[in-house]
């Protein structure tokens, strides 16, 4: 079994009386997508946000490649190669497309202090930039600005900049909400295709899409993990099937 | 010091810090409700001060120049809302800065121009003058009182208009997403101009209850602007209770830094010295705590998320 | 993209032009007071430039830019002072009249403060930002008032210009040399920045500081940068305008001052590389011609200001350029 | 030889009453003096109230205008910071009111002329006031900048009773209840202040209402005749410090006053007299020398050779005046409040700085 | 009878760049129709002229017999449109049931009926919406909506990133809408569902109306040319 890249370690975090998650304990291997599913407001977010580092886990542990990161803020760990898409589209409004891959492919460099030389001639960031672009189907809408981008356009200017973080580690929030039917066949064919660079953490509700891609599924239910298993495993858990995927499956 | 001083002292500051609550009242509305950043609260302010005196000395009956200063803020709201203000929603706040940065030029010398540079006479009626004895043997002016009151008064009224009403709750969700709420049918122009018009009442009442006890001047309005956007901020944008809790340690803090610095400095240092000292140090003692509050606390003592 | 690129290039280029013609040919005319209008626009514009950098590129809105341009001030009214005194300043240190050695000081002074300014008000944003900065900018101006050992409210004078190796500064024309120059190059400077991957940085975390967190970059210390540069080059500004005046007083450091720097931001264009100088020019062409109007021209100013808040979004680059600020 | 007058003064904002009065007293005077006036160029410019403001106009008139002569501030700040580059520049400088310590002494210089008074001389009247009418204890309170400083200084120089506080206020502080509740708990006999514009109209009306009832004394500032309409009858019976009152018994005040009335329809305050007497001044030194022979000209305004509507009038070694002072007391003549003057207090009186003035 | 919502040839841009180049579509009293095209095509646009967010640059737009191409967006909404914005848009800031009540006008939805058909709803009432999972939010956007008791409920993408169960609810929820004789107007990704309940289609391509009619006339080959299916 491949090495674990990313081990949670009894993840606990709560609002107020609202538990949000709950002693969670999750791995992810090289190579593998392992997808988290689970109702609305089960905590799947949440806990993305505590891996991310956007939220402070009130206990628990997080290792990564190894070493633990609880101490690291949220850039830190995207440095690490922790990437990550949100589930409602978050760019940068004003700047184009190329600009936004641009950005990310600075952050993920560490070394965003340069001044000298501009930006937008600089070939380190321009062609990895274009790249990811072209990788994520968006070449023709390079030099949009993100703001005029449709929905879906969005959703793919995301997943590029969360690759030219080069991330040992995908954390992907619903990349596929919102994308067509040939949208989201693209973004399956995709992400089959990025689990050989990195392992993915993703989170979907796009049950065509999970069976189809995941090589394990985990089920999140009021922060609480209920199941763990293979495709099929989790088809015919009557639990889940009554919990969260209703006659779906 | 003496017991009944440091009991005057406490009520002063109560007091200042209602007066504070008083002025920011209308701000509260519109930069704490609305979101808007209005730096002609200010000239709203003396716009009632100045329609008071007037109407005062005119008529000789100041209640009825306290219905002038009502009528005349609100008028001058609603005209600068639909004239100017209006258009500017969708801009950044940045614009709004220099709109209003801009009406106050035009209020101030425009005042002026229709009254003289000098200061107006308005004075209290006799039914609010002189002082009345508290328990305790406390001599105290009635008309700080009344400012108490009234400042309470006009706290509970906002804070039940905003939360309970569907109009408080429609104008926070327009200043959520004015798009939104007028796709739900709301219309958010004309809801905007009410609110509006009404912080410019409350800005005008302020000033004539205020200005009656100070003086009625151009540029009056100034001092009272930052003081109020303090008053808000510390107490946490959009929140009413905020700002009177806001203003209420504004207006302690004042008062009792004034009253207690020098007398703490003088075992320190020489008497000239604590008294000069002091008094910097007290006029620095709001901004201070403005600072500090939102050091830590970056959302002020009651806002939301910031 | 190009073509509208350069139309805004060539309009910086045309509006820093103007003013340098503005003032040679005013010298030429003989008009002195001219010269000196326009090196107060000059000033007044680096001061914007410096506000320009956090607000409009960082979107840090700051309303205690008076406290940068005011220590700046200071500072070169402090060294004068003490030079033309004699009496020492730290040590044997008894000031300075040399302006070369007056800049860096001011900077300095004003790029400790704003780092400590900055470092405290970042934590907050928004609406609370802009009035933590104010709140910062009142407690020195307050300081400064009832500071009796420079003058307090009323002020400190030093009746001479400082020196500058090789030029006349009581010479208005070679005085407003000095400022142009200097905001040339802070123009430069700016321009530079903002080009980089540094301003790529700058003006993400300000359109989306959790994307750019995302992306690996931490916003707090990207905006503390240029916020403390941004002081810095305000805080020059400052010293200038000591220079100017041989004369600082504590409404460097108002409210009203800060308002006013950025007012010029504004009026000129938010976030675009001479949007400051154009606001500093026309408000004091507008000040000054105004004023023979009318006793009352205030009130023309802020009519005139209103028409062009309202019917000029973006500010007059913005309105010149016909074309919306491109990150 | 025509003489061209710079005058820099406060038009416009919250103290633009204070620069009006001057100007048109100055005026007046011009106008009164007919053809005498002809060869006085006057050109007025606003100084906003900003010390830089004022500085830049000054360097206007200078390089631009070529004024002979500057007159016209109302502030000490902002003479502090037009007047020093102005003499060094070879410019007379007539002061209508400002009139800074720091000017008077070490830093007198001989094309300056105080026409107004010293910035101390009326704490200082009120002080002796104070004393000579046998008041034990005195509460003293001035906001907390230099002119505020001073204020409390000039009280004590002439004042050898006993000090119960000795408070510092904020600078544009408008409410002073927590002042009033120490005035009230003081024990003193008599509360000394100098709140100048809107803070005393503010404190007046606040102290009338508070019930305390400690007599006040002032300097003229907070009862000049812009203020008293404002204050109204909490003014009323203040005691304060003059070197001028509307009701001065001597023919240059009846013209000045009478005229300035008919004028402008108001009562002239005392910087229009300040103003009215400068103007004066400057017309019976072009009388006697010409402006190009700086040294004849200066010797000219020393002598100080005009009907002041202050009566007798003249000029110390550090070229500020030697007058006399004043108590004044808020009095109610019929609708109109204004003062009237109670009985002189200090007579021949020059400032503590003329000593340091070397010249 | 004419038609409740009628575009006929409608355009409109986004500053410069148009994104309508004639959209034309109706919808009947009680009918049920999807609006269908790939990424980028124009629905959300459409949605946007409709709701009276943006203007038109041409064609023409009739609700409820009157033309509104004349009314702002206020006016429309009062008319009976209600509005489920792609994103959600819940007002961060405001509590469930304040989301509720700033939109809440006089009929058959109320709070008690919104609960009844999203009962997480009834349970977060006090909660801060900016603070409620994505799920939760499109619940409220819809409750939201229906609380104006429209004539016409708009939904785009309303079943976005919800979970099987919960979209599954909400497609009876749609179904029993549309029992109750409701018209409606859909933008959805999901072939299935729009077939289980939609009446007629229309299909966008670059702007324009390039299809329309019975869904079950929409066959796996057209849905391959603009779907992407
Ligand atoms: N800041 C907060 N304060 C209070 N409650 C919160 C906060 N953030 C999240 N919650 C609550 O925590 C629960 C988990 O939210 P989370 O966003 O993680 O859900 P999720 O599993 O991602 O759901 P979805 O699939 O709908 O996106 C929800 O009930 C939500 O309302
Ligand atoms: N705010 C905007 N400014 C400029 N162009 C825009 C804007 N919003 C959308 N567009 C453009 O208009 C076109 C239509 O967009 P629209 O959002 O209507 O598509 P859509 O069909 O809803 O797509 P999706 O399925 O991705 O939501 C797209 O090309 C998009 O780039
Ligand atoms: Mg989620
Ligand atoms: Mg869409």
């Amino acid at each position: 079994m491949p090495e674990p890249v990313l081990e949670i370690e009894s993840l606990s975090k709560s609002f107020g009386a609202l538990k949000a998650t709950d002693d969670v304990s999750l791995t992810l291997r090289g190579g593998e997508i392992h997808a988290l599913i689970g109702p609305n407001g089960a905590g799947k977010s949440t806990l993305i946000k505590q891996i991310t580092g956007e939220l402070r886990p009130d206990s628990g542990s997080i290792r990564f490649q190894g070493r633990a990161i609880d101490i690291l803020d949220a850039a830190g760990r995207a440095r690490l190669g922790l990437a990550r898409s949100f589930q409602v589209s978050s760019v940068i409004p004003d700047f184009t497309v190329r600009q936004n891959v641009m950005l990310a492919v600075a952050g993920a460099s560490g070394h965003v202090f340069r001044v000298l030389r501009p930006a937008q001639s600089d070939a380190k960031l321009t062609a990895p930039a274009d790249h990811h672009i072209a990788k994520a189907g968006l070449h023709e809408r390079a030099q949009a600005r993100a703001a005029e981008l449709s929905h879906g356009e969005r959703r793919k200017l995301e997943i590029a900049m969360a690759l030219a973080l080069k991330p040992r580690a995908f954390l992907l929030d619903e990349p596929m909400a919102g994308m067509g039917a040939e949208g989201g066949g693209q973004v399956t064919a995709m992400l089959s295709a990025l689990k050989a660079e990195a392992p993915i953490l993703l989170v979907e509700h796009d049950m065509d899409a999970v069976f189809a891609l995941a090589d394990r599924i985990s089920v999140l239910v009021y922060g609480r993990i209920i199941a763990s298993g293979s495709v099929d495993e989790i088809r015919r858990d009557p639990e889940v099937r009554r919990s969260y995927l209703g006659d779906d499956a | 010091m003496p017991v009944l001083l440091v009991a005057e002292q406490a009520l002063n500051g109560l007091q200042y810090g209602m007066m504070l609550f008083l002025m920011a009242a209308g701000l509260t509305l519109v930069f704490g409700v609305m979101g808007l950043i209005n730096l002609a609260h200010g000239s709203l302010y003396m716009v009632g001060a100045f329609a008071c005196a007037w109407i005062a000395a005119a008529t000789g009956w100041f209640w009825l120049g306290l219905l002038a200063s009502l009528i005349a803020a609100a008028a001058a709201g609603a005209l600068i809302e639909i004239l100017v203000i209006r258009r500017l929603y969708s801009r950044d706040h940045l614009d709004q800065v220099l709109a209003t940065f801009a009406l106050i030029l035009v209020f101030s010398e425009g005042t002026r121009w229709l009254f003289g540079s000098f200061p107006l006479y308005l004075s209290l009626p006799p039914a609010l003058t002189g002082a009345v004895t508290l328990p305790g043997g406390l001599q105290y002016p009635l008309f700080r009182l009344v400012i108490i009151l009234v400042g309470g008064a006009v706290a509970v009224g906002l804070w039940l208009m905003i939360t309970r009403t569907r109009l408080g709750i429609r104008i926070r969700a327009g200043e959520a997403d004015r798009e939104m709420i007028a796709a739900l049918g709301v219309d958010i122009s004309r809801l905007y101009t009410i609110v509006f018009a009404l912080g410019a009442a409350l800005a005008g009442l302020a000033g004539a209850l205020v200005g009656s006890i100070q003086s009625v001047q151009v540029g009056m309005g100034e001092p009272v602007l930052i003081l109020a956007f303090v008053t808000v901020v510390i107490g946490g944008i959009g929140s009413i209770k905020g700002a009177l809790i806001g203003a209420l340690l504004v207006g302690m803090t004042d008062t009792l830094g004034k009253a207690l610095l020098p007398g703490v400095l003088a075992r320190f240092m020489d008497a000239s010295s604590a008294n000069t000292i002091g008094a910097s140090l007290a006029s620095m003692l709001i901004y201070i705590l403005m600072a500090v509050v939102l050091i830590l606390r970056p959302q002020g003592l009651f806002g939301a998320r910031a | 993209m190009r073509q509208v690129f350069d139309r805004e290039a060539l309009i910086n280029l045309a509006i820093f032009a103007a003013l340098v013609v503005t003032a040679v040919v005013a010298h030429v005319a003989g008009q002195g007071f001219t010269v000196t209008l326009a090196t107060k626009a000059a000033i007044f514009a680096l001061a914007g430039v410096g506000l320009n950098l956090a607000l409009g590129y960082g979107g840090m809105i700051s309303f205690g830019h008076a406290a940068f341009f005011g220590i700046g001030g200071y500072v070169a009214g402090i060294l004068a002072s003490h030079a033309a005194s004699g009496a020492p300043l730290v040590a044997s240190f008894a000031g300075t009249t040399s302006m070369l050695a007056i800049w860096p000081v001011a900077m300095i002074a004003s790029g400790i403060a704003a780092l400590l300014i900055g470092a405290l008000s970042l934590r907050t944003s928004g609406v609370y930002f802009i009035m933590v900065t104010l709140a910062f900018a009142q407690m020195i101006f307050y300081f400064a008032i009832s500071w009796p050992r420079y003058g307090g409210e009323d002020g400190l004078s030093f009746y001479v210009r400082n020196t500058f190796p090789g030029l006349n500064t009581f010479a208005p024309i070679q005085y407003f040399a000095i400022c142009a120059t200097l905001l040339a190059l802070a123009l430069i400077l700016t321009a530079i920045i903002t080009q980089s991957r540094y301003g790529l940085a700058l003006q993400a975390v300000r359109q989306n500081s959790q994307r750019s967190t995302a992306a690996g970059i931490r916003p707090y210390a990207i905006r503390l940068t240029a916020f403390v540069l941004s002081g810095m080059i305000t805080g020059l500004a400052g010293a200038l305008y000591a220079d100017l005046n041989r004369f600082v007083s504590p409404s460097m450091l108002s409210w009203h001052m800060s308002g006013e720097i950025m007012v010029f931001v504004i009026l000129g264009g938010v976030g675009r590389l001479c949007g400051p100088v154009a606001g500093a020019a026309i408000f004091i062409l507008l000040e000054h011609l105004l004023g023979g109007v009318s006793e009352h021209w205030q009130a023309l100013l802020g009519l005139m200001l209103l028409v062009i808040v309202l019917f000029a979004p973006g500010g007059l680059i913005g309105m010149l350029s016909g074309r919306k600020r491109h990150a | 030889a025509p003489v061209k007058v710079g005058m820099i003064t406060t038009l416009s904002g919250g103290g633009a009453g204070l620069g009006i009065d001057t100007r048109d007293g100055f005026m007046l005077a011009l106008k009164q003096a007919g053809d005498a006036a002809s060869e006085v160029e006057l050109l007025v410019e606003d100084d906003q109230q900003k010390p830089d403001i004022a500085v830049q106009i000054a360097d206007k008139m200078i390089q631009s205008d070529q004024v002979d002569l500057l007159t016209g501030i109302v502030w000490s700040n902002l003479a502090m910071a037009v007047v020093p580059a102005a003499t060094a520049q070879g410019k007379f400088y007539l002061s209508t009111n400002a009139a800074p310590s720091a000017l008077a002494g070490a830093g007198c210089d001989p094309k300056y002329f105080a026409v107004s008074y010293q910035n101390d001389n009326m704490h200082e009247a009120a002080g002796a006031y104070a004393k000579k009418a046998g008041i034990g204890k005195v509460f003293i309170m001035a906001p907390n900048y230099p002119a505020g400083q001073d204020s409390l200084t000039g009280f004590k120089r002439f004042y050898d009773g006993e000090i119960t506080n000795e408070v510092y206020t904020q600078v544009g502080q408008t409410d002073y209840a927590a002042e009033i509740a120490q005035i009230r708990n003081s024990g003193a006999d008599a509360v000394f202040f100098f709140l100048p514009g809107g803070m005393g109209i503010a404190f007046m009306k606040q102290y009338a209402e508070s019930g305390v009832d400690i007599p006040l004394i002032g300097p003229a500032f907070s009862f000049s005749q812009d203020i008293l309409p404002a204050a109204g009858d909490a003014a009323l019976g203040v005691m304060n410090g003059a070197n001028w009152s509307k009701d001065l018994d001597n023919p240059a005040n009846a013209t000045f006053v009478e005229g300035f009335e008919t004028e402008y329809g108001r009562l002239p305050s005392l910087y229009a007299a300040q103003g009215y007497d400068t103007a004066n001044l400057l017309l019976s030194a072009m009388s006697k020398a010409d402006i190009t022979d700086a040294d004849a000209f200066r010797a000219a305004l020393a002598e100080a050779d005009f009907d002041s509507v202050r009566g007798k009038f003249s000029f110390g070694p550090n070229q500020h005046p030697i007058q006399d002072f004043y108590i004044r007391e808020v009095v109610k003549e019929g609708d109109v409040l204004t003062n009237k003057i109670v009985e002189p207090v200090l007579t021949d009186h020059a400032d503590a700085y003329a000593a340091d003035c070397k010249m | 009878m004419s038609a409740l919502l009628e575009l006929d040839g409608i355009t409109a841009s986004y500053g410069a760049v148009q994104a309508l180049f004639g959209v034309s579509l109706a919808v009947a009293e009680g009918q049920v129709v999807a609006l269908m095209g790939r990424n980028g095509m124009g629905k959300t646009t459409t949605i946007r002229c409709i709701s009276r967010l943006m203007p038109l640059t041409g064609g023409h737009l009739r609700f409820a017999g009157q033309n509104g191409a004349a009314l702002g967006a206020p006016a429309m909404a009062r008319l009976g449109i209600g509005l489920v914005p792609e994103g959600r848009r819940c007002f961060a800031p405001l509590t469930v049931a304040e989301n509720l009540i700033a939109a809440a006008r006089p009929g058959a939805w109320d709070m008690t009926r919104v609960c009844a058909l999203f009962p997480r709803l009834g349970e977060r009432m006090g909660q801060v919406s900016r603070t409620l999972s994505g799920g939760e939010q499109q619940m409220l956007a819809i409750g939201r909506a229906l609380m104006t008791n429209p004539r016409l409920l708009v939904l785009d993408e309303a079943t976005e990133g919800l979970a099987p169960v919960v979209r599954q609810e909400i497609w009876a929820g749609i179904r029993e809408l549309k029992a109750q004789g409701l018209s409606i107007l859909l933008v959805d990704k999901s072939l299935r569902e729009i077939a289980s309940v939609a009446d007629h289609a229309v299909i966008l391509e670059r702007g324009e109306s390039v299809w329309q009619g019975d869904v079950g006339a929409l066959t796996p080959d057209l849905a391959d040319r603009y779907l992407g299916v």
